[in-house]
């Protein structure tokens, strides 16, 4: 792999960028591999990815039916946090958080993780309850994470409307300064980059249109592109986990709704940090280039069309609107819907299924991009083991019917 | 044509602006004049500004390239004052108005000398697309800091400081049909359909309804096409039927036919909406359309040729000359040479060669041009280079010439020798691309069509496209088609229209065009000058073909890796020719590479026009009980239940200060035990249930027993979701035999309104029951405390007596003369009434009762007193001590669960899963702090060990925690492991200030464990 | 936004008067004792998801306030029928078109019968 | 009165038949955001007919509706959505779902309408409910009235579809409450008593523009 610095771009501008190699390769399907990961995410590919390099399993296929990282990676509003209230999912989220801490530099692809600090506000003496509740777990899991008052607030957020005059004025919030954002493509596009100089196939523009599957085992998909055998398959297909699940004979415990999001024309930054408010739904930062990335709730049917709900729209502007009232003026250039895929508890399924080597990790709801390294990197484990990875342990689909949901609601709220 | 003083370009007639109406406007400070009918960017073209911005990556000066909507560069920041900034507004599409106050978006320390700049000229090389992936990783720490000087760069215009002078509204409306574009093919279309009698909405972007027709050379029945528009746009205006909205970009197609209008009002008069007769209308309005049918009439938009420097000053789309000309009297420049692939954009150097400017020459990149108005340019000696294209722009400010050259297009290579021509001014046209976005919005794919070489809208049931917005850009043609489609839309609703008479077409015969997008340059597309394809987002053919060189295949990758399409314009201008180099790039052909998906909006919206109203004191309802205004005169603070305002204490102002929270509390809670205390109870969700089978369907959504609930009397019950889990209580009273007045929490009234009809509806039809909310039509107050009885006793006809009413009886008579229900139910350990009156008559008992409580110190308390008197009770707040992964086991009231009745009532059955039966489940307790003086923190975490390492061990939370002024101590409820069978444990709660509490697990019951305090 | 037709109202209606509430036709056992966790777990929480058609409960919550169900495609979000509780739908994923007059007709007959044994057997 | 009705369900008359000073659910609204007056330039007035008498009535429509036109001496309308009223336009039934009709009358009119209503049904599937303290009705007249409501509601409030007669349950503003049209000129609003407040602010607020007036 040509390795990415300054230097090297200086390098390459005075042969005019003639000589940049590909990123990734675009293979011809083997046969056969070790492992298959059908969805070529930034899941997948950091699943692919972290078989290859920490578990020397480089004979493996991404299966992605359309361009890689163009689901939910290419569709959400980047924020990166681990502060969830409880144990297993903050397990989860920071084991996460510690891999972005160092992601750039291990994929030698700049994913632009900006740690300026993520505010969950509090409007309600409930809220300022859950958020002491969280930010306290949070301490005791070794999470950064503290509790402000609404002057605390105001202080890193001066344009933002604290005063008590506001409909819900804020009382607090909870306040992780080692969350951020990351740029989202690149995540997906470093992933690919590194996981195919290890020996990774790709395989863009392939569909999945079946498993094979016999006496209760899998051993390869059918796929547009003809059959590819392997006995070891893992699915990481967000939105569509349920319709591939159909095509192994099983239900999930999920169901697919549109997430909407929303960006404003550039502005000068007037924003560096990333505000977020369950209790009157609407979530905020703003990128390097300048948009103001606004997350909308989510659709309350199910939808597979990456589009929402108008109203949805304008009630997150409107939630902005109450929180920023110095935006009313600036204007939205553009709004998409991504397909999320929901738990019960809205925390992730990561999972054997009833299909022995058929493995699932879904369900991450509105919160699978902060979670793409930590998830490929316990679920690469949990394939490479054929066992579950501690962390991932808890999230297993046996949790619906024991009982044992992990209820992070609370936490997840609408907000990711 | 002679020419206008003081503006060089004006010319001294045509176009269709006011000249005796002068308007000033200030431009990057300095002071310029235009006229009424004028669009800010044919004011600065009129007044010979050629340099509007600088460019957002490389800092390059930048000039107006086209008249409408896909316009890329010329974004200002408008406004005189801080309030009323407007950021990133399009030139061309912002009337002109007496003082309009703008200025550049980017450029320090001005557009015209740009420091930045350097940086385009010297690091420009240095920043091919996805530079920054690349670099700014070592070390790790210091990415932080670099962002902090990329991020100074970011960014278009800026937001205001301030909040925002103006209002906006929406209005919804419905119509049969909705036409979208008032060019010829919508004017048809909606006079069709108007004239049939539908109910029409027609709405239009620009400043003027026409579209094309208002700089066309066509005739219409023998004279301007613009003459038989404003016929057509008269008559609509005087049908009832019709509603025409101009100024009205329809921005967002949704489902069903639910079409987002966005109608700029005030926009062309000020910066700040002018008053009229008193009041300051809307700035911009939301009209959300549903419609029957729609016909999009959008037109096209013309496609700029990719060709070195084409970004420099004086570089601009064919047709945006003769909008200018024909339009406005303006002429961009002098000498001009025009570079084209098609018949159409000849016009451009007519219009150029009739306002007595020169035409340098008409390079056409087709071998043998035929068409009438090809004809007309060779008949006026207009000097016609063919089957060549320019190369390149010289100049760096403005255009000083063309290089010109033939060029075999397929072949994609430079044939002949280059031949400079001197001119400032050069206009392109490589053929028009349908305004398909709407379209788009709907989910259809649009589909690639050779023969216009653009893309045509697929479209959904009710959608239909009509003239240019279908390729169809011959005028006969399109008026026709707006009929036919209107006629289609119609018959598809049960409706029918005749079609119309369509005004007579002086044909202009045009040859067909030929496919150029990007170029060719005598260097490869790497080393030659830059070729811009998204003039916004700098992003040029080079970065296409590098992209596609790192395996950036698909046309999605390819639009992330190097921003193309991403800016305020969406790529209206340059995303097909991106496409287009993609695909020579890949080998493939343009719609191998993938097809353009637009997302609304079709371009920006105010983000207060899609909030509306919905903004300040309306942004949410505020609900208020019968008793608000006491509460407000009597100095309540008040705390956010769902959308009630509760009164959450009343501080007392004692010796000019007032109480605090904590002593405000400490008095009430005193108050009601030791005399008597009222709160206002109204909020909480009250729902009438009648039938026969009222009681039966009580015992099955209830987890406790309701078969022996006899009239007259209340009982506590429980609400389980059917995995188990606490959803919501409280008491419901017997009314009689077959009617029951159930009770909720405040914020889960409407949600167990709508349970109780989900489970009635979907489970058990069969049940006689109707339910219906009288939540407003009560109001409740609970007078509660020793004094209670006597106060109450004083304005009553009740028998209060202890035996006569017991705890947990109702009664009905009379409270202050007002029929009243009371009830004997205690959320605070007290004796304690709960009266119901119908609440316009509340106020009359609430002051009643104070007039006559004076003595037996009858005190309003809050939600916070109400908080500390039933947590010292033991008695949970659902939804503060229980979170969705609660029991009513957890909680320890096995007493409430009727684990014997005879059917499997709500959430029966999930309480025997494996994970609900463990032992070690977190179970309600009551905690009692070692040290008194301690009042724990609600949400603080409990370890068994405090001496573990992080990560440590959380056997539960405090729940509930305050300080009893009874107890003279803190205390808290909490939920810990096991805690039911750990009672006179210690743990602990490690706290963010280095602190570690120690506490004892109790019971929950902290203040009178027999009860005997409610039963007196 | 969508536009519901609310088959009790007898018009459509905007979709803001409404709510969502999941996979229609989603029974609770007769006998929740009788069930294993997993019989359990899987009424509670398992779900068809389909891509394409699919048939969902809404409520019209602020209009009559009555349960229905949809026939919807969630990948074109087109509504291709609603129906009162306790009626069948005419579109589903083997029959995109509409199942057969004779097939609607005949499920018809049962329904009727199938509830008034229900309303019997509650009297009895 | 059968014997059961009595048992079977408490019927209550919660009006007092002594003076009682009474507050609408408008009180606090008129009493903060006060009432702009009527002039000759007010496009749109509003008037609220407060104390009247609301009756939530549940059942099956054939039996409901002989009960009603004896008692009453009219029927319940036949349609969904849409509403009935007496000679004297004093008294209304609107529909509101299959099983569910609303009943306004008179203010003091409505106990004793109940339990004659009570009598006539006798051991039928029924349900009432008094509901007059939880709302209050308010009327919309002027030639921007009808702009107005689309300013607030997502229903289609043009003649074709809203035509004299009809009434329907809807989302206004960020609320919903009971639209209905009983006359040309007319609108009804049928508000809830805790939403009351928001609503006539918000109703002001997009009544400003149309110099809206509020009559005492």
């Amino acid at each position: 792999m040509q390795r990415y610095s300054g230097f090297g771009l200086a390098k390459h501008a005075l042969s005019h960028h003639e000589n940049w190699e590909r990123q990734w390769r675009n293979p011809t399907p083997k046969k056969q591999y070790d492992v298959i990961i059908v969805g070529g995410g930034g899941h997948g590919l950091a699943t692919a990815y972290y078989l290859a390099k920490e578990h020397g399993i480089t004979n493996v296929a991404v299966v992605e039916k359309g361009w890689l990282g163009g689901g939910n990676t290419a569709r959400n509003t980047t924020i990166v946090r681990s502060n969830y209230l409880w144990d297993e999912a903050a397990a989860l989220y920071e084991h996460s958080m510690k891999l972005w801490e160092g992601l750039s530099q291990d994929l030698n692809y700049n994913v632009m993780f900006s740690q300026r600090g993520v505010l969950n506000l509090g409007h309600t003496l409930q809220d300022m309850r859950d958020i002491q509740r969280r930010v306290n777990a949070n301490r005791l899991n070794g999470i950064d994470g503290e509790v402000l008052d609404a002057k605390g607030v105001q202080e890193i957020v001066p344009i933002m409307d604290c005063s008590k005059n506001a409909r819900y004025p804020i009382l607090g919030a909870s306040w992780q300064p080692r969350a951020g954002v990351a740029r989202h493509d690149a995540v997906a596009w470093g992933f690919a980059r590194a996981a195919d100089a290890l020996g990774v196939d790709i395989l863009q523009n392939t569909e999945v249109t079946g498993f094979k599957i016999r006496d209760g085992r899998v051993y390869g998909v059918h796929t547009n592109r003809g059959d590819i055998e392997a006995k070891t398959v893992g699915c990481v297909a967000a939105g569509n986990s349920g319709v591939l699940a159909k095509m192994a004979g099983f239900r999930l415990p999920l169901e697919s709704h549109p997430l909407q999001a929303l960006v404003s024309e550039p502005l000068k930054p007037v924003l560096d940090t990333v505000v977020m408010s369950n209790h009157v739904h609407g979530y905020i930062s703003q990128t390097d280039k300048g948009d103001l990335v606004i997350g909308a709730g989510i659709d309350g049917y199910n939808g597979y069309g990456q589009r929402g709900s108008y109203p949805t729209v304008e009630h997150t502007l409107q939630a902005i609107v109450e929180m920023f009232p110095i935006f009313s003026r600036v204007r939205m250039n553009r709004q998409w819907g991504g397909i999320v895929d929901t738990c019960p508890d809205a925390c992730p399924i990561l999972s054997a299924t009833p299909v022995k080597g058929l493995f699932f990790n879904c369900g991450w709801g509105t919160g699978g991009f902060k979670a793409t390294p930590g998830s490929g990197n316990v679920f690469a484990w949990t394939l490479a083991k054929n066992q579950a990875h501690p962390i991932a342990a808890p999230f297993s689909i046996d949790r619906f019917h024991s009982g044992a949901l992990v209820d992070e609601h609370g936490a997840a709220g609408v907000a990711h | 044509m002679s020419q206008s003083s003081n503006q060089p370009n004006r010319l001294g007639e045509g176009g269709r602006i006011d000249r005796a109406r002068t308007l000033s406007f200030t431009f990057n400070g300095k002071r310029y004049q235009g006229h009424a009918g004028d669009i800010l960017a044919s004011a600065l073209l009129a007044n010979g500004v050629d340099i509007v911005n600088r460019s957002f990556k490389y800092s390059r000066p930048r000039g107006i390239v086209a008249a409408g909507a896909e316009e890329p560069n010329a974004l200002v920041q408008l406004g005189s004052t801080e309030a009323a900034q407007v950021p990133n507004v399009r030139a061309t599409q912002q009337a002109l108005f007496e003082g309009l106050t703008a200025q550049s978006t980017n450029g320090w320390p001005n557009v015209q000398r740009d420091v930045m700049s350097l940086v385009g000229k010297l690091g420009g090389r240095f920043m091919p697309p996805g530079f920054y992936y690349k670099t700014f990783m070592a070390p790790a720490s210091m990415w932080m800091t670099y962002e902090k000087y990329i991020r100074k760069g970011a960014g278009l215009g800026r937001s205001p400081m301030e909040r925002d002078p103006d209002s906006y509204d929406h209005l919804n409306q419905h119509c049969d049909l909705l036409v979208i574009g008032a060019g010829p093919a919508g004017l048809a279309a909606a006079l069709t359909a108007a004239r049939g009698g539908a109910r029409v909405i027609l709405c239009d972007e620009q400043e003027e309804m026409g579209g094309s027709l208002l700089d066309s050379r066509e005739l219409l029945d023998h004279q301007p096409a613009a003459r038989w528009a404003e016929q057509v746009v008269a008559e609509l205006a005087g049908r009832d039927n019709v509603t025409l909205l101009a100024r009205t970009t329809a921005n967002g197609y949704h489902d069903h036919h639910f079409v987002t209008l966005h109608e700029r009002r005030t926009e062309h008069l000020g910066e700040t909406a002018p008053t009229v007769n008193g009041y300051r209308p809307a700035r911009s309005r939301m009209h959300r359309v549903r419609a029957g049918q729609v016909v999009l009439a959008t037109g096209a938009h013309e496609r700029p040729l990719v060709y070195a420097g084409n970004d420099v000053p004086g570089n601009l789309v064919a047709g945006a000359v003769s909008t200018y000309i024909r339009r406005f009297g303006v002429v961009p420049g002098e000498k001009l040479v025009l570079s084209v692939s098609n018949d159409h954009a000849y016009r451009a150097a007519l219009d150029w060669d009739e306002a007595g400017r020169e035409v340098v020459a008409i390079v056409d990149a087709r071998l043998a041009p035929d068409g009438d108005l090809v004809e007309q340019a060779r008949a006026r000696g207009i000097r016609i280079i063919e089957g060549a294209a320019v190369l390149e722009a010289k100049g760096s400010t403005r255009v000083s010439g063309a290089r010109v050259a033939t060029i075999d297009a397929e072949a994609f290579t430079v044939t002949g020798q280059a031949e400079t021509l001197a001119c400032d001014t050069i206009a392109s046209s490589g053929g028009y691309s349908p305004v398909i976005h709407l379209a788009s919005h709907t989910g259809a794919r649009p589909t690639w069509n050779d023969e216009i070489l653009g893309f045509v809208p697929s479209l959904v049931k009710g959608v239909h496209a009509a003239g240019s917005a279908r390729g169809m850009h011959d005028l006969a043609k399109g008026l026709a088609d707006g009929v036919a489609k209107a006629c289609e839309a119609l018959s598809a609703l049960g409706l029918s229209a005749d079609a119309i008479t369509l005004p007579q077409v002086d044909a202009i015969r045009e040859g067909s065009g030929c496919a150029l997008y990007q170029v060719p340059h005598e260097k490869p597309t790497l080393r030659a000058p830059k070729q811009f394809v998204d003039l916004q987002n700098d992003v040029t053919s080079a970065a296409i073909e590098l992209a596609t060189r790192e395996g950036f295949e698909s046309i999605e990758h390819v639009k992330r890796y190097t921003a193309m399409g991403f800016g305020t314009d969406q790529g209206k201008l340059g995303n097909i020719n991106g496409m287009a180099i993609a695909a020579r790039c890949l080998g493939k052909s343009i719609p191998e590479v993938g097809t353009t998906v637009f997302r609304p909006n079709y371009t920006p919206v105010t983000f207060g026009a899609i909030v509306g109203r919905h903004c300040r004191e309306l942004f949410d309802p505020e609900r208020y009980t019968a008793l608000h205004q006491w509460h407000v005169e009597n100095g309540a603070e008040f705390e956010e239940v769902g959308q009630w305002k509760r009164p959450w204490y009343f501080p007392k102002t004692v010796n000019g200060k007032q109480e605090s929270l904590d002593e405000a509390v400490a008095r009430e809670c005193l108050a009601v035990r030791e005399k008597v205390g009222i709160l206002d109870a109204s909020t909480l969700g009250k729902i009438d249930i009648q039938g026969p089978d009222a009681r039966e369907f009580l015992g099955r959504i209830y987890t406790n027993k309701w078969a022996k609930l006899a009239p007259g009397r209340a009982r506590y019950g429980l609400m389980c979701k059917d995995d188990g889990m606490l959803m919501d209580d409280g008491t419901t009273s017997c009314l009689a035999e077959n009617h029951f007045l159930m009770t909720t929490t405040t914020g889960g009234a409407a949600g167990v309104m709508e349970w109780l009809e989900l489970w009635h509806q979907t489970e058990w039809p069969e049940l006689d029951v109707t339910f219906t909310s009288v939540t407003d039509h009560w109001a409740t107050m609970t007078v509660t405390g020793p004094e209670a009885r006597k106060l109450l006793a004083e304005i009553t006809d009740i028998d209060l007596d202890r035996d006569a009413f017991t705890f947990m009886d109702w009664r009905e008579g009379k409270v202050a003369d007002v029929p009243a229900r009371v009830f004997r139910i205690s959320f605070t350990g007290e004796l304690a009434y709960e009266i119901n009156v119908q609440a316009n008559y509340a106020m009359h008992v609430w002051k009643t009762l104070f007039a006559h409580g004076e003595k037996y110190g009858l005190t309003p308390y809050g939600t916070e007193t109400m908080h500390v008197l039933r947590a010292e009770k033991g008695f949970i707040i659902a939804g503060q001590d229980t979170d969705g992964s609660v029991t009513p086991e957890d909680l320890g009231m096995q007493w409430a669960v009727g684990y014997d009745k005879p059917n499997s009532w709500v959430g029966k059955r999930a309480l025997s899963r494996s994970d609900t039966r463990r032992a070690d489940r977190k179970q309600l307790v009551g905690l009692r702090p070692k040290d008194p003086k301690v009042v724990l923190e609600e949400g603080a975490q409990i370890v068994f060990d405090p001496d573990h390492a992080i990560p440590m061990p959380m056997v539960g939370h405090v729940t509930s925690s305050y300080y009893s002024p009874t107890l003279g101590s803190g205390f808290a409820l909490a939920v810990v492991k096991g805690g039911q069978s750990r009672m006179g444990e210690t743990v602990y709660l490690p706290m963010a200030d280095g602190k570690t509490h120690a506490a004892e697990i109790v019971g929950t019951i902290f203040v009178d464990p027999k009860g005997e305090r409610q039963n007196v | 936004m969508f536009h519901i037709y609310c088959p009790y109202c007898e018009e459509h209606r905007e979709e803001e008067e409404f709510h969502a509430k999941g996979q229609a036709h989603i029974a609770r056992p007769a006998d929740p004792e009788a069930c294993s966790d997993e019989q359990w777990g899987d009424y509670l929480f398992f779900r068809d998801n389909p891509r394409g058609i699919h048939h969902e409960l809404w409520v019209h919550a602020v209009g009559c306030r009555k349960f229905f169900n949809i026939t919807r495609n969630t990948v074109s979000y087109e509504i291709l029928e609603t129906y009162k509780m306790g009626e069948r739908p005419r579109f589903t994923a083997e029959h995109p078109e509409g199942k057969p007059a004779e097939t609607v007709a005949a499920e018809k007959v049962a329904d009727e019968a199938d509830m008034v044994e229900r309303q019997e057997g509650v009297k009895a | 009165m059968s014997d059961h009705t009595a048992t079977w369900y408490n019927l209550y008359d919660a009006r007092p038949h002594s003076e009682v000073p009474a507050e609408s659910p408008l009180a606090w609204s008129y009493h903060h955001s006060g009432r702009p007056s009527v002039s000759q330039k007010s496009r749109v007035v509003l008037r609220e007919r407060a104390m009247a008498g609301h009756l939530i009535l549940r059942g099956g429509a054939i039996v409901l509706d002989e009960a009603v036109r004896g008692v009453l001496g009219f029927g319940l309308p036949g349609r969904p959505n849409t509403l009935t009223l007496d000679e004297r336009g004093e008294r209304s039934i609107q529909w509101l779902s299959p099983d569910e009709w609303l009943l306004i009358v008179p203010g003091g009119e409505e106990f004793a309408l109940e339990k004659r209503l009570r009598e006539a049904l006798g051991d039928a599937h029924y349900a009432i409910v008094n509901a007059s303290g939880g709302q209050t009705l308010i009327e919309l007249t002027g030639d921007k009235a009808r702009e107005l409501l689309m300013k607030s509601t997502p229903y289609d409030v043009h003649p074709e579809a809203f035509p004299v007669g009809k009434g329907v349950t809807t989302v206004f503003a960020k609320a919903n409450l009971i639209l209905r049209r009983p006359t040309e000129e007319r609108w009804e609003l049928v508000l809830r008593r805790s939403f009351a407040d928001y609503l006539y602010r918000w109703i002001l607020d997009a009544g400003a523009e149309y110099a809206i007036g509020v009559e005492e």
